[in-house]
């Protein structure tokens, strides 16, 4: 039973997701427990494979029993255990949360629902778990597809912000394959520990050039890095609630994983820094998307398009910290890939919440938000401050390893870059807590002193409890940052880093 | 320290007022009770304090560790004389305080009282926290609590000014924090790996002078709360917070965090020796008589009592950077003590500035003309305060500033004997002329004709802090003592 | 737009001019993509599963996780876009009139021709999917034309006609039962004890010394699999052409 | 011109790649976006296909020689076609199919919403 483990986590959700169409065609009340059970069960699973895993081993299971590089294979090290428990616990923190928003928002489309949420989850853990570069792009397409479908259910200027993710989705999974396929052409392989180790051999190789350009390009569409953030913003403010919840922190951290994959497993560390010259390159993409993310959010009256462009100045985050070249860089962006998914999902609920009671999440829907919605806005507080960084939450520890990355290899705009971000963050979450907060002004009410009362109208408990589990996560997770760099990062970041 | 003890006593100190939030905050609909809370947790948070004056006067650390956060650094407390010193001044102040607020709240019938006095507590332990803090990420993690604590607090009265001076106040704070302490704490990391305190330097030998300037004005100025000018104009903005607010926190706890910061980080993270090897001092000697001076020159134009207070503080807080600039240990010690002192005195002065504005409603010394004899309690404790904080028998002030200058004759820096002299005369010339005129003023204002003293729990408090800085004249002896203990002689 | 969409291809259509001195010659036997891992499937296949269909072998059984989720990115396209385009308010089986009826053009030649050739394309259809262990075909290529028999009663005829014989209800459980049964396979695998689409786990089921049933266990496994691909294929296929032809209506076609 | 001959079957991979990638991005019309596509992606399996091409080769069926009527299968390597290739393609081909199906539902709701599948008029009219 042991052993198998990680091919649970993928196959608990894609049993679940069959079970919820048949099932669901017929009683679609059904679907969302079910749901739930069955992320609980790949949750678990992937808990047990992160359990399993002792310092820097790698734990290989083989698909039909073939031996690698000849048949499929799934390599779990802590650095993918680490992002499966993320993606499950992300992805079920959600499918709780989501009961009440889809039943207000996709009332006669629940089944299809929560099979395309199951369905995307399961692409997105089979992408995490992979050590075959084909297997990934099939998992990248499911995940892909699910994601479209479900972004479009969101109706009106959802389906056009969609079609443009379609394509833009296309090309980067398109130039994810054509590099692959350079790979295979030059290497015979499609299993990317077994490529990395041929590559060695062929150093100077054009091809071997090309297809880590078209595999980076590919990914960053997917991740959206700028300048080929476009598609982002637009898809995710228009999709319905509960599809941003789960697609916003996901989609962008599990691409941001497949290029620390494509990076250090495929290519290695010495020959991204020593041989080939892209790091300034990249580092100023990084600069600029954290900049033109921030201030681009700092322009926006509706706060769940704000928080799609932080997504974006985020990436900028990731990538940079992965192209310092340090260890504690790279340590920094892998912290981050999972601080990242817990603060985007629990500020999404946040919002998805408000929108929830109050139909928009506009500014001015944040009104009195505190009196009438205290528990929303102290889990609004926690994520806020971990996103602006302040300790003891986890965003603080991100940007503590990010920052040292890059001062040990003299990235100073990548520095200053981080800590404008973090203070556009400020002005940002202060200006939402003001208006939550303070907007009942006694002076600008005729009777300065009455007592203001504001209904107390706050979200139902079923998306609260997943909300307070993030933002405590947040909190926890901040406090063993120590604990989980230790036993599960430091062991099994490559060589060849400075 | 060569000695040092665990105890949970540090924890339980910094405990005490933050769990006080949870009965404050569940019994918001009976005030008195609620007030009870407050002062329940106030004095047990001093009666701890007592309880580690003994360990800490004998030259024994007390120890705690919280909480390994990262490798090699830990979240965790390490009371010395010096943060004892800071503990007792701003818990001793709280109780004052608390029976100050009451009064002023009831009085004016400010509204959403309960946030605020949870607010209130839980500001009073982040700044035991950073009192206690044993390295540099605890101080910054405590910092920033306290920054967040007293936004609300701020911001109190919601209107569109509050949330001005609101705004201003935390993109000040979070800005130099995050924008300047956390870069110049991870570069020390980086360059050291350490973040712990030690009474010699972290830095070694080897670090670049050039680069020791760098991180020093990072530090310096990061600690926006302590007000070295350019980065003062929170503080003058932050004064449309309710009375009590700027009384407690921007006379004691905000401003004397940073304060507290910056000598914990001169002390501490650089060292003296170093900072003299280095002519460092003399930077941070510059950078602090620039902005006593003009601060004070500004204080001298403000009609707005509360302003005028503001500025003032601005000049006696760098004082405190300049005792310790100054790297002598009369002055380090002047420095210390001022922390008290000036507090006791500032607390005493906005505390009358209140008291004034819920008997009269009068916010600018212009209109303030022969108020003392209707207000004779209240104007006779401002007189007090003044004398403290200008630096004049018999008052408390006297003996932290004649410490300083002390300082600088044994330093022979005589330019900065030429500034404390200089300012102490500018306090005077803006701290007089508004007490000549409440009492000798001719022309009272019409409107002030019925004006009475304010409630007795907003008199009596400042009353008794003003006693308190006469005290602190004849018997300075506590606060000395651990100040001496703390520059360790 | 248009100049910048230009410049982006050039500079794509460049980089890959570059390099083709770096790739081998075309029809070169010993290149590396035709030597490391497809040699030994070309080698070992055959003694390995008794499957001389070297595609069919790797497709469903050395590489079968990528197939069935080959399988799953079908479903997923059907249950997205029924999502996305199934009007609300038509009732399951699809019984609605809710647009004004529409005269079709009398079917009497298409119509006829149609019946006749139906039969015949199924039975082919149901052929490729058994005989793909020996010849071109398998799950995929059959389904393909089951589906394409259903849709081209829906073109000629009325797309009701059609739905008469192939209900919403039947195409969607045939969708997720195709996937299930490949799944399905994979997980009794793990029941024996194997790792999940280790078919050879499954040789108890079989006669023969135990080297030789898990050879038949892979032969056969690979049977059903291609079973359920076909099934998830043809109710796709006609799936995806009810919803996109009928605009989500589901009472007719174009 | 040798080149050219030797490099044909790549080059003309490379200018459907720019044909399709051309079309994805820089048309204004949604469904010859969605023509581009399909036109790249194609592109992408000719590319694999070729790549797997043995000069002389059949397909990747097994033939077989019959010794004293016992079946024998002949597993010479450079005899058949690269079989990895073509499945991956067959893939690819489901996942094309697939992400077309999806791209032309999304068109088809665009022009019952906006009445058009040009991108500058939907454009206009959002604003």
């Amino acid at each position: 039973m042991e052993q198998q483990y990680p091919v649970l986590i993928v196959i608990i959700p894609m049993f679940t997701a069959m079970v919820l169409t048949l099932a669901g065609w017929f009683k679609p009340a059904v679907c969302q427990p079910l749901a739930v059970v069955g992320l609980l069960g790949s949750f678990l699973s992937a808990v047990a494979t992160l359990l399993q895993i002792g310092a820097g081993e790698v734990i290989s299971y083989r698909l039909g029993g073939w031996e690698p590089p000849f048949g499929i294979e799934y390599r779990v090290d802590s650095l993918n255990a680490l992002v499966l428990v993320m993606v499950s616990l992300v992805a079920l923190l959600v499918a709780i949360f989501a009961r009440k928003p889809v039943e207000k928002e996709l009332g006669n489309k629940i089944s299809n629902f929560y099979t395309l949420f199951v369905l995307l989850v399961t692409g997105l853990l089979g992408m995490t778990i992979t050590g075959d570069a084909f297997n990934l792009y099939v998992l990248l397409e499911i995940a892909a597809l699910t994601s479209y479908a479900l972004l479009a259910m969101g109706r009106g200027r959802a389906y056009m912000a969609t079609f443009n993710y379609v394509i833009l989705g296309t090309i980067g999974a398109c130039f994810y394959l054509l590099g692959v396929g350079l790979l295979l052409i030059k290497t015979g392989s499609l299993n990317m520990a077994d490529i990395g180790t041929i590559l060695p051999k062929l150093v100077g190789s054009e091809t071997v050039l090309v297809a880590f350009g078209f595999l980076m390009v590919g990914v960053w569409i997917k991740m959206a890095l700028f300048p080929f953030h476009g598609w982002l913003p637009n898809a995710y403010t228009y999709a319905p609630t509960a599809t941003s919840c789960l697609v916003a922190p996901l989609m962008t951290k599990v691409s941001v994983y497949i290029m620390l994959r494509i990076m250090f497993t495929v290519y290695s560390a010495d020959w991204i820094f020593n041989v080939i010259q892209w790091k300034p390159v990249v580092m100023v993409l990084a600069v600029v998307a954290i900049l033109m993310g921030s201030f681009f959010a700092l322009a926006q009256r509706d706060i769940k398009r704000m928080l799609t462009y932080l997504i974006v100045a985020e990436i900028g985050y990731m990538v940079g910290g992965a192209w310092t070249g340090t260890a504690a860089g790279l340590t920094g962006t892998i912290y981050h890939i999972m601080a990242d998914g817990l603060m985007t999902v629990c500020l999404f609920m946040v919002i998805g919440s408000v929108v929830y009671r109050k139909g928009k999440a506009h500014f001015e829907s944040f009104k009195d938000a505190f009196q009438s919605m205290p528990w929303t806005m102290g889990a609004l507080i926690i994520g806020g401050l971990s996103m602006i960084g302040v300790p003891p939450t986890c965003g603080f520890f991100s940007k503590w390893y990010l920052i040292s990355g890059a001062y040990q290899s003299s990235d100073y705009a990548f520095i200053v870059a981080l800590l404008i971000s973090s203070l556009v963050n400020a002005i940002l979450f202060i200006r939402i807590v003001e208006t939550a907060f303070f907007s009942a002004t006694p002076s600008e009410i005729p009777d300065p002193h009455a007592h203001h009362e504001v209904d107390y109208a706050d979200s139902p408990v079923s998306m609260l409890i997943p909300m307070w589990v993030s933002a405590l996560a947040l909190i926890a997770m901040g406090l063993y940052t120590g604990e989980i760099v230790t036993r599960w990062i430091l062991p099994i970041l490559p060589g060849g880093l400075i | 320290m060569s000695q040092s003890i665990v105890s949970f006593t540090p924890l339980a100190i910094v405990l005490t007022s933050a769990l006080a939030v949870i009965p404050i905050s569940l019994s918001g609909r009976n005030p008195n009770l609620r007030e009870l809370w407050t002062f329940l947790a106030g004095f047990l948070k001093l009666m701890l304090l007592f309880s580690l004056l003994e360990p800490v006067t004998k030259g024994i650390a007390v120890q705690f560790e919280l909480w390994k956060v990262l490798p090699g650094v830990s979240l965790h407390f390490s009371v010395d004389a010096f943060g004892l010193l800071f503990a007792f001044v701003a818990c001793s102040l709280w109780i004052p305080t608390s029976l100050y607020v009451i009064g002023y709240m009831r009085g004016l019938k400010e509204h959403a009282q309960t946030r605020f006095f949870a607010c209130f507590a839980l500001a009073l332990s982040a700044t035991a926290g950073v009192a206690f803090a044993g390295n540099l990420l605890t101080l910054y993690v405590f910092y920033e609590i306290l920054s967040l604590s007293t936004f609300p607090l701020v911001a109190h009265h919601q209107d569109g000014e509050a949330r001005t001076g609101g705004r201003k106040y935390l993109t000040y704070l979070l800005a130099t924090s995050i924008g300047l302490v956390l870069p110049a704490m991870i570069i020390t990391y980086q360059m050291t790996g350490t973040l712990e305190f030690s009474s010699m330097g972290i830095y070694g030998d080897t670090v670049k002078p050039g680069t020791l300037l760098v991180l020093l004005l990072l530090f310096l100025y990061g600690f926006a709360k302590s007000g070295l000018m350019p980065l003062h104009s929170w503080l003058p903005g932050a004064m449309v917070a309710p009375t009590p607010v700027s009384a407690l926190l921007h006379a004691v706890a905000v401003v004397k965090v940073g304060v507290f910061c910056n000598l914990r980080v001169i002390t501490g993270i650089f060292g003296i020796e170093i900072l003299s090897k280095t002519y460092l001092d003399t930077v941070i000697c510059v950078i602090a008589g620039v902005t006593v001076i003009v601060s004070s020159l500004i204080a001298l134009s403000q009609d707005n009592l509360k302003r005028r207070l503001a500025f003032s503080t601005v000049g006696q807080l760098s004082y405190i950077i300049l005792g310790a600039g100054l790297a002598q240990s009369y002055a380090v010690k002047g420095a210390m003590l001022h922390i008290s002192m000036h507090a006791f005195g500032k607390i005493t002065l906005f505390m009358c500035a209140g008291a004034i504005f819920v008997a009269s409603g009068k916010k600018y010394i212009s209109q303030m003309v022969g108020l003392g004899h209707k207000m004779p309690f209240t104007f006779g404790a401002f007189l007090i305060g003044s004398l403290s904080v200008i630096g004049l028998p018999p008052a408390g002030g006297f003996i932290s500033k004649w410490l300083l200058l002390k300082g600088t004759i044994a330093a022979e820096h005589w330019p900065m004997m030429v500034v404390l002299l200089g300012s102490s005369l500018l306090n005077a010339a803006y701290f007089f002329p508004i007490v000549y005129q409440a009492f000798f003023g001719k022309g009272i204002l019409p409107e002030n004709e019925n004006v009475k003293e304010a409630p007795l729990a907003c008199t009596l408090p400042l009353c008794l802090t003003a006693v308190i800085s006469i005290v602190l004249f004849v018997y300075p002896e506590p606060f000395l003592t651990l100040a001496t203990l703390a520059v360790g002689e | 737009m248009k100049v910048l969409s230009l410049i982006i291809a050039l500079v794509m259509g460049a980089l890959l001019t570059v390099i083709l001195d770096d790739l081998p010659a075309w029809g070169d036997a010993q290149s590396p993509a035709n030597a490391h891992v497809s040699a030994y499937y070309l080698e070992n296949a055959y003694k390995q599963t008794h499957v001389p269909n070297v595609v069919t072998a790797v497709l469903a059984d050395y590489r079968g996780f990528d197939t069935m989720f080959e399988t799953g990115v079908v479903f997923v396209a059907v249950i997205g876009i029924m999502a996305i385009l199934r009007r609300e308010g038509v009732p399951k089986g699809a019984k609605s009139r809710k647009r004004p009826p529409h005269q079709p053009p009398d079917p009497a030649i298409t119509g006829v021709a149609t019946r006749f050739i139906v039969p015949f394309m199924q039975i082919f259809g149901l052929y490729v999917i058994a005989h793909g262990h020996y010849s071109p075909g398998g799950g995929f290529q059959g389904g393909v034309i089951l589906g394409a028999s259903v849709i081209l009663m829906a073109m000629t005829g009325e797309l009701k006609s059609a739905l008469n014989r192939m209900s919403e209800d039947w195409f969607i459980i045939m969708v997720g039962l195709g996937f299930l049964i490949f799944a399905g396979v994979g997980l009794a695998c793990m029941f024996y004890g194997g790792n999940f689409l280790d078919y050879s786990a499954l040789a108890p089921l079989f006669s023969g010394t135990p080297q030789e049933a898990a050879i038949t266990a892979r032969y056969h496994a690979m049977l059903w699999v291609e079973i359920g691909v076909g099934f998830t294929v043809m109710s796709s296929m006609f799936a995806i052409y009810t919803y996109l032809a009928s605009d989500g209506w589901m009472d007719r076609g174009l | 011109m040798e080149w050219l001959q030797i490099n044909y079957n790549y080059l003309l991979v490379i200018v459907l790649l720019m044909i399709g990638l051309w079309a994805m991005i820089g048309k204004n019309n949604l469904v010859k976006k969605c023509i581009g596509m399909c036109i790249f992606q194609n592109a992408i399996i000719m590319f694999f296909i070729s790549m797997g091409v043995k000069a002389g080769s059949t397909i990747p069926i097994l033939n077989y020689t019959k010794i004293d009527g016992v079946k024998t299968y002949l597993t010479e390597a450079s005899m058949y076609a690269n079989p990895l290739t073509q499945i991956l393609m067959l893939t690819a081909i489901v996942v094309g199919v697939a992400t077309l199906g999806m791209a032309l539902t999304l068109v088809q709701k665009i022009y019952s919403e906006y009445g058009t599948c040009e991108e500058d008029e939907i454009l206009e009219k959002l604003n």
